[in-house]
């Protein structure tokens, strides 16, 4: 064994996580201090300081800084995933007050939590190492358990968490065998060095430890972004925590799972892509099916969303299966225009259920339409960006995604997209035939509208339909993330 | 020289105009019947002047086309507004707007005091305009137009007491089997420019085209399948077997209408528009033989159950079919000029029965009105005596029957004359040649057995009504009147333009007029004949004036017969029904035929028509596409039950994911 | 007046946002407004038409970029030739019209409705005029979005059902289409054609088994649209269920957006596979006009009549394109107008009589006819010009479509198509008799009003058009000829090549490279001339196939 | 390293093992142990694979793992207690709340 040697430690690539890391701990100390039913300026200070994050993280645009001995890397691909991170968590958190206070549990740890998941993704997302890779996974979901079963006095929040733990856990035991098998496959656990490794190898397709590692270590990722048939937590997870969890659950922590799993994929696995696009082709089928046609009985908005996430998710991995430029830059742009509507979506929802949420059924939505007309038309235009319809973000993104299918020559599967996509119309449509036309069965008194929420609402409709009609440089953004990888 | 013709169309439609849209401000019956007669009367005076400018041109000039605007221009396809003087179409707008003429005058009496009288006049004055578009249409698709329109005002003014529902069934009717034949005559006019164009790059619907090119046409095979279809058309719209059913149906609309529509013009259209084409059927030794027969056999069988009709309408709206079938049978031998002969006077005598029938219907109302009496003022039973009542009326309607039965002298006797003898003599059906000749010469007969069993019932005996109201009967005002006069003058000397060769000869070599005016318009067909004519017709003088004999023998053994039971001896009818019950039903009941068509097309239509629509398109086809909606409802709701809630359930799904993945790869 | 397009489409939207700042309880505000808005577009698109040259170009052609990101290059590309003025026109017209039609009949949540109007209208004139398949693609599927929300909310009884099928189904085919539409850029930029725009891949050569792949996508999304059968069956739920302004705007141009996707995408854009394909899709259309017509007749209710005619009127307008040739387009596209018209005036009489009576069942009326005499003539027209009477609008684009059927390999498909005016005549006068004549026995239906001067307002230019087109559709028929002499020559010679001159076509280059930097106008000429097709009407053609097919004759030259 | 495959095989075993447990016990706090049953025998595969590579990656990534079973444990612990105060069981088939 070699001496070792320290190598030059440059912190410039993780500056924004150092930063959102110290915020955390200051607001924890902030936390102590303030009593209780005054923790709302702890928000405030956590979006301003995601805000600012994501200006630390947007000035890196366009630089590729290593650092770590190679363990983690600044690039634009990184980049762009912070962005999504920050993106989402700034609108979690601009959700999230005005929810937790109604339900009582306004805990000031809520937002140095937050921090610390958006740290984690972070790392998953510039980490170049299967080490860093794993301590980004485990960060953020040791965050999101707590997260999810935040609402300690409800039985649903608490079922969440556990199930979300145990199932999670569960899943990063197959992660790490897989990164185990790929290390005694590759002798290395920098993603370069497997990338170089392999590139030597001949017929590494061959290589049961490699490839058992792979399936393995995906199976990791596709926990993470629900992907059929390791996506059976979603629903009750999604439905059993806190609102504005559940909307950063499915969009941030999905986004980083595919930036960690595109960067294995891509950059280390790339001998492998007919084993592992065979196996996304499948995954993507089963996982879009599933999520559109179970959630379409869903009364439940939370749980209809859940089972739409999935959907989306399988949307995503038509992308990955693509496995080309169009195709995964595409990712990227669904999961910015995902955080935009989904987000959005939740935040609606927060404002139409109540404390303990009864009213959590798309049955409720009666009337909303003629009664919030606003607030009404901000659903409206998420629910058809879900669905797919033109001109919103979720148009755009789906069309790349197929693209990227068909440009590969997957044509069924973009078939088998696009059959999927309209059968969703029909749950998304759903809420806007309850919130037009149908009449509201009792009176019903919604939650007011606060400032962060109207800000966070605006900020989606916003982006859903920019992204929507000028979609060129996002897309452009994307393409040079990837294009750089 | 023509240049005023476009006048000829265009002033019933300025009439139509002023009355539809404003008839309903102007209410005075006068000014609106006036205006919509003067319409009419003008484009009689400028077809008078079309006409001498016509004469007054040398034979073989007699063909001008006026043009109007260029109507629908795409592609090799091209059809104009223009308009075809010849003599053919000179004597058509002529008799159209003349007897159109008469026949509104008439109306202006007749109408008076209906509501909608100015929808009425409005209507009339359409179908004028229609009548002649059609008559004077120099191209295949713009005769359609007139063909369609004047069906459409028929539709409208069969239907014109909407709130009948029998008149409302009777236009729907008259419409859509009308339609059947335009599904025919649109065939046609497709089958035509197609093989034209296509096999002699003749791109063309227009008529003096197509007859300069006639010769290009084959003899049958294409020639058959186009006239047929043409020949479609016009059993439509000319009431042949088999879509007849619709004429007698027709006389739901006033009196005047059935004159002017289902009697003197309308429904010889078909007739027309065959002569028009002359050269084309006679490509078509089979069409012309269909036609033959078919005009033949509808002749006849009109006539049989014009035999046991009461209604005194109905017995001369089969009279009317009857007079078409000999129409086509004069079209199907090849003898186009008698053919349109038989038209102009039949429109003569047949206008004035309808409008004389007309007259006495409206005098039976007026009377049974006053008795407040529910009797039906148009069956001949409650007539009778009538004679006396309306003299006028009577002597009118008693020419026009002499006319219409065939009587030596009269007009139709000559019309008549030279249909059979031409059936007997062409060249074109052979042996067929005998039949046809005997089934005219029997329906001759009927006719006349008929129409003197109408007037006899309704002019002759004692009247049948009841006192109170027999006192109401009277003479009809002048307006109406003088329509008759005229009309019944025409039926008497019409026949004079056609007199035969034979009796021409008789009398110092009077030349038959109307042949040689005709002349031009059959000459691509004289030159077709002339050329292959493989045998020609017979000529032989004796025949001729023995057939003739014959013919004048039947109808006058007909008028005796109708003598005989209903003036001399009146129980035979009765008890002839009593002796063949069954009989009399099925020719009262018109053969049944409406009753078939309900039951075989009618009926099983609108039943698979139900069909389609509740098993078909309700269960079969919304039933896939709620089907698939369903199924995938129901796979929801089973992947819903997967869900179970159980974290082992969920682990187990896992490794089940992880251990099926493995398997596949690496055993793979 | 070059950016007269963008104007056109665009005023609704700009109409959309001043709506948003009227009360929504000053409802009259709100229509007047609404019906303003509208007539400023009509007026707009009328100087598109007289600024309109009589030629096969694409003209007030907008071309500027959009997207470009990845493979892709979307412009914001619009224009109209031919094809297309019409049926702006037609829109910007039956506008004001809907919304005069929605006066009295919808009461509640006029704003909302007012701006579902204005959105599709932007959305029906964008997806007509669009060049970019993208930006095409993009109104196709908005124009969804009003109209769902119009069935859904102002819709009769089993409205959420109807607007759901409307929805769903429309959009299952639109979404195959569109992976087509990747396809064929994919294709497209392997043969280096640089964006969206259809004139650029109308010069693309693809291999005939993959046209007959991407002609299915296409097919099927523009036949369910049109509707054809047997994907008809949203049809009538989705008119049953609208208010009346939407019958009006879904019969009188949505379904046209099918055919015209026929004319302008799937037919140029794969020849070869049209072909292939005529037939069954002529058997479709013919089936379409009998069944439809047969079904019409048994309907009890008067809304669900008309909406079968409209498959009936759809099936001619499909047979006259398949007929490929210049009378068939001619009178499809025709037919398209006439349709437009003749149906959405039947709508609006639906409306009219439902308005007044709250019943659309036959049986519940009679005899209207004595009570409404206006209401019942302005009737009686319409049924006239949609049974396709001659002297009426309906007839010429019939009569051009079958004549065209007849010309072409569709003889006895147009055969058939012919006797269509049978069935035709009779569900409508049975209708209209059920529904107008007879006695006027229903109390309620004895104190019925006739037509007031807004509605007398709303069907008097409809009227006026029945009959001017009926009479003199030259004019329109000048218009639109060029560019359709145009599509016939593009569409034909692919056929003739291919039958007449295999070897030939295996000698071109497969994909004809596009030059960079082209605009749609210049490359617009390109068809003819670029892929040494023979030039239409070509007298040699007809020389070598006439024995056994008299079909394929010099339509062209007149 | 002479027997690799043995303590690859010993450490897959108490992988099964582990992956076992969590399907069939119902107790919360087993079904915790059996996981870290599993991350043990990644450990055991890290090590012995760094071993036999020769380089100390693996033996670092054991470390990491370590720290994070301990943070998982901490988390999980609370999240298990906190289920505990409100349902007094830790079945986890009485974690049935939602479903379908």
């Amino acid at each position: 064994m070699d001496m070792i040697t320290i190598p030059a430690v440059n912190f410039t690539p993780i500056l924004p996580e150092i930063f959102l890391s110290v915020l955390a701990m200051f607001l924890l100390l902030m936390n102590v201090f303030s009593p209780n039913g005054k923790k709302t300026y702890l928000s405030y200070i956590s979006f301003i300081g995601l805000a600012a994050a994501a200006v630390l993280v947007g000035s890196g645009w366009g630089a590729h800084v290593e650092s770590f001995n190679g363990a983690v890397v600044l690039d634009n691909f990184a980049t762009f995933f912070k962005i999504i991170f920050l993106l989402s968590a700034g609108l979690a958190v601009l959700i999230s007050d005005q929810y937790m206070e109604r339900e009582g549990c306004n805990h000031g740890e809520l937002y140095p939590i937050i921090l610390f998941t958006v740290v984690g993704m972070m790392l998953m997302a510039s980490g170049t190492d299967l080490m860093t890779i794993f301590l980004g996974l485990e960060v953020m979901s040791v965050a999101l358990y707590v997260l999810s079963g935040f609402n300690r006095a409800n039985r649903k929040s608490n079922e969440a968490g556990i199930k979300y733990f145990l199932l999670g856990s569960f899943s990063t035991g197959f992660l790490l065998y897989g990164m185990a098998l790929i290390y005694g496959a590759t002798g290395t656990t920098r993603i370069a060095g497997i990338a170089a490794i392999l590139g030597q190898m001949t017929l590494p397709s061959t290589n049961i430890m490699l490839v058992a590692g792979m399936l393995l270590m995906f199976t990791g990722f596709a926990f993470k972004v629900a992907a059929a048939p390791f996506h059976m937590w979603t629903p009750d997870v999604y439905e059993g925590a806190p609102t504005p969890m559940t909307a950063f659950m499915s969009t941030g922590p999905k986004a980083a799972a595919f930036a960690a799993s595109l960067r294995l994929f891509l950059v280390a696995l790339p001998t492998l892509q007919v084993e592992w696009s065979q196996l996304l082709w499948v995954l993507a089928v089963l996982t879009m099916t599933v999520g559109n046609i179970t959630a379409l009985r869903q009364d439940n908005i939370k749980r209809m969303l859940a089972y739409s996430s999935i959907a989306h998710a399988g949307y995503c991995l038509v992308g990955f299966a693509a496995g080309n430029g169009t195709g995964t830059s595409a990712i990227l742009f669904y999961m910015l225009s995902y955080a935009f509507m989904n987000i959005g979506a939740f935040a609606i929802i927060i404002l139409v259920a109540k404390k303990g949420e009864p009213n959590g059924t798309v049955m409720d939505l009666a009337g909303f339409g003629f009664k919030h007309p606003v607030l009404a038309l901000a659903m409206t235009i998420f629910m058809f960006s879900l669905a797919g319809v033109p001109p919103t973000a979720g148009f755009i993104g789906k069309f790349y995604l197929f693209s990227g299918a068909v440009q590969q020559g997957y044509i069924w599967l973009a078939i088998l997209g696009v059959l999927n996509s309209a059968a969703s119309v029909y749950y998304y449509l759903r809420v806007i035939v309850y919130m037009y036309m149908k009449d509201p069965t009792e009176e019903f008194e919604w939650t007011k509208l606060t400032a962060p929420v109207a800000l966070a609402l605006v900020l989606a409709v916003a982006g859903t339909l920019i992204l929507g009609i000028v979609p060129s440089f996002v897309l452009q953004y994307a393409q040079l993330a990837v294009s750089m990888l | 020289m023509f240049d005023n013709v476009w006048l000829i169309p265009l002033l019933p439609f300025i009439g139509f105009l002023i009355n539809g849209l404003l008839g309903k401000r102007i209410k005075n019956e006068t000014v609106i019947g006036g205006i919509a007669s003067a319409m009419v009367l003008g484009s009689f005076i400028v077809s008078c002047l079309t006409l001498f400018n016509l004469l007054s041109l040398p034979g073989e000039e007699r063909q001008v086309e006026v043009k109007i605007f260029s109507w629908i221009t795409s592609g090799v396809f091209n059809a104009d507004v223009a308009f075809l003087i010849d003599p053919l179409s000179c004597l058509m707008i002529m008799v159209v707007s003349g007897v159109g003429f008469l026949i509104h005058l008439y109306s202006i009496g007749y109408m008076h005091g209906e509501e909608g009288y100015y929808r009425y006049f409005s209507y009339l004055n359409l179908f004028t305009f229609s009548m002649l578009l059609l008559v004077l249409g120099n191209n295949l698709l713009l005769m359609f137009v007139g063909w369609e329109g004047v069906g459409l005002c028929s539709y409208l003014l069969i239907g014109y007491y909407f709130h009948k529902k029998s008149a409302a069934d009777a236009g729907k009717k008259a419409f859509v089997m009308n339609r059947i034949g335009d599904f025919g005559f649109l065939l046609g006019i497709f089958t035509l420019f197609w093989y034209l164009g296509s096999s002699h790059n003749v791109w063309t619907i227009t008529f003096t085209e197509l007859a300069n090119n006639s010769h290009l046409l084959p003899t049958g095979g294409i020639v058959t399948v186009i006239t047929l279809c043409f020949f479609l058309g016009a059993t439509g719209k000319s009431a042949q077997i088999p879509l007849y059913t619709w004429l007698p149906d027709a006389m739901e609309g006033p009196t005047p209408v059935s004159a002017l529509i289902h009697a003197a013009t309308m429904v010889t259209a078909g007739v027309y528009m065959i002569a028009r084409m002359n050269y084309l059927f006679i490509r078509s030794p089979e069409t012309l033989a269909v036609i033959a027969v078919i005009g033949a056999c509808t002749a006849l069988f009109a006539a049989t159950i014009g035999t046991a009709q009461n209604d005194i309408k109905r017995v001369l709206a089969y009279s009317t079919v009857s007079q078409l079938g000999y129409m086509f049978l004069a079209m199907g031998v090849g003898a186009f000029g008698a053919g349109i002969f038989h038209l102009m006077t039949h429109a003569f005598f047949k206008a004035c029965l309808f409008l004389g029938s007309g007259a006495v219907i409206h005098s039976m109302h007026g009377a049974l009105h006053h008795a407040h009496s529910n009797d039906d003022a148009q069956d001949m039973r409650n007539m009778g005596g009538l004679r006396s009542k309306m003299p006028l009326t009577f002597i009118t309607f008693l020419l026009a029957t002499i006319a219409i039965s065939g009587i030596p002298g009269f007009s139709g006797f000559f019309s008549k004359d030279e249909i059979l003898w031409q059936a007997f003599s062409n060249p074109h059906h052979g042996s067929l040649n005998f039949l046809l000749w005997g089934m005219g010469a029997l329906a001759a007969g009927l006719t006349a057995f008929y129409m003197f069993r109408l007037v006899f019932m309704t002019f002759f005996g004692e009247c049948r009504i009841t006192p109170k109201a027999k006192d109401h009967l009277h003479e009809s005002p002048m307006i109406i009147v003088l329509p008759l006069i005229v009309l019944a003058g025409l039926s008497v000397v019409g026949g004079f333009i056609g007199i035969p060769k034979v009796i021409g000869d008789l009398f110092g070599g009077i030349p038959n007029y109307l042949e040689h005016y005709l002349d031009p318009v059959f000459k691509h067909s004289e030159e077709y004949m002339a050329h292959h004519g493989a045998h020609t017709g017979i000529h032989n003088i004796a025949l001729e004036w023995g057939l003739m004999g014959t013919s004048v023998l039947i109808a006058l053994i007909g008028i005796t017969v109708a003598y005989s039971l209903y003036v001399a001896n009146k129980g035979i009818p009765a008890r002839f029904v009593a002796a063949f019950p069954g009989l009399h039903r099925a020719v009262y009941n018109k053969w049944y035929i409406d009753e078939l068509y309900d039951n075989i097309i009618v009926n099983p239509c609108k039943a698979f028509s139900q069909f389609l629509w509740k098993g078909f398109d309700v269960i079969v086809i919304d039933g896939a596409v709620n089907g698939v909606a369903k199924t995938v409802m129901a796979c929801s709701g089973v992947f819903r039950l997967m869900q179970s809630g159980l974290i082992s359930n969920y682990a187990w799904s896992m490794a089940f994911g992880v251990v099926v993945m493995l398997s596949y790869f690496i055993l793979k | 007046m070059s950016y007269i397009l963008s104007l056109t489409t665009f005023l609704p939207i700009l109409g959309v946002l001043l709506l948003f700042f009227i009360p929504k309880e000053s409802k009259s505000v709100l229509r007047g407004f609404t019906f303003a808005v509208t007539l400023v577009t009509f007026l707009a698109s009328l100087l598109i038409l007289f600024g309109f040259q009589t030629n096969a170009e694409f003209q007030f052609v907008e071309n500027v970029p959009w997207i470009a990101a990845g493979p892709f290059v979307m412009r914001y590309n619009i224009g109209v030739d031919g094809i297309s003025l019409w049926l702006v026109i037609l829109t910007t017209f039956i506008m004001p019209l809907s919304v005069l039609s929605t006066w009295k009949a919808v009461e509640d949540k006029v704003k909302e409705y007012m701006i579902c109007l204005l959105i599709l209208e932007t959305s029906l004139i964008g997806a007509f005029i669009s060049i970019d398949m993208f930006l095409f693609y993009i109104y196709w599927e908005l124009m969804l979005i009003p109209m769902y929300f119009m069935i859904g909310i102002w819709g009769g009884k089993n409205r959420l059902y109807a607007t759901m099928k409307f929805f769903i189904y429309t959009m299952v085919g639109s979404l195959l289409m569109l992976v087509a539409f990747i396809y064929l850029y994919m294709l497209g930029s392997q043969a280096g054609i640089p964006d969206f725009s259809v004139l650029h891949f109308y010069n693309l050569r693809i291999d005939p088994t993959i046209q007959v792949w991407m002609f299915m996508a296409f097919a099927l999304a523009f036949a369910i649209k049109v509707p054809m059968f047997p994907l008809h069956t949203w049809l009538p739920d989705a008119h049953t269920e609208a208010p009346t302004a939407g019958s009006v705007i879904l019969a009188a141009i949505m379904l046209k957006m099918g055919t015209y996707g026929y004319v302008r995408f799937a037919m140029p854009l794969f020849p070869e596979a049209a072909h292939r394909f005529a037939p069954l899709l002529a058997t479709l259309a013919v089936i379409g006009i009998i069944y439809a017509a047969l079904v019409a007749m048994v309907q009890e209710d008067v809304k669900k009549l008309v909406a079968y005619s409209s498959v009936a009127h759809l099936g001619f307008v499909m047979l006259g394109l398949f007929a490929f040739n210049v009378q068939g387009m001619t009178g499809s596209m025709l037919q398209m107008l006439n349709h437009g018209i003749s149906t959405g005036a039947l709508f609006l009489i639906v409306g009219f009589i439902y308005e007044r009576r709250h019943t659309r069942l036959i049986s519940d009326f009679g005899g209207l006819a004595k009570q409404m005499p206006v209401f019942a003539t302005i009737f009686m027209i319409v049924t006239l010009s949609s049974i396709g009477v001659p002297g009426t609008n309906g007839f010429v684009g019939e009569f051009l479509i079958l004549i065209g059927g007849y010309e072409s390999e569709l003889r006895w498909w147009a055969v058939v198509a012919t006797s269509g005016v049978i069935f035709a005549a009779v569900y409508m006068l049975w209708m209209f008799q059920r529904v107008m004549f007879g006695e006027l026995n229903n109390p309620k239906n004895q104190k019925l009003l006739d037509l007031d001067a807004r509605e007398i307002a709303i069907m008097l230019p409809l009227v006026v058009l029945i009959f001017v087109m009926g009479v003199y559709p030259n004019p329109f028929i000048e218009k639109m000829d060029p560019a359709i002499q145009k599509l016939v020559a593009h569409i034909r010679p692919a056929s003739m090549n291919a039958k007449i001159l295999p070897a030939a076509l295996q000698s071109l280059p497969v994909g004809h490279p596009a030059m960079p930097g082209h605009s749609g106008m210049e490359e617009s000429t390109a068809p003819s001339a670029a892929s040494g097709q023979l030039p239409a009407g070509h007298p040699g053609i007809p020389a070598e196939g006439q024995s056994s097919e008299p079909v394929v004759n010099p339509h062209e030259s007149k | 390293m002479e027997n690799l495959n043995g303590y690859l095989i010993v450490s897959a075993i108490l992988f099964s093992i582990g992956t076992i447990g969590v399907l069939t016990r119902k107790n919360a706090i087993v079904i915790f142990m059996c996981i870290e049953l599993m991350l043990n025998a990644v450990n055991l595969t890290f090590v012995a694979l760094s071993r036999h590579l020769g380089n100390l990656d693996g033996q670092i990534f054991v470390f990491f793992i370590m720290t994070v079973a301990a943070a998982e444990a901490a988390v999980g612990l609370a999240l298990i207690i906190a289920f505990f105060n409100n349902k007094e069981t830790i079945d986890v088939d009485d974690i049935n709340l939602m479903k379908w």
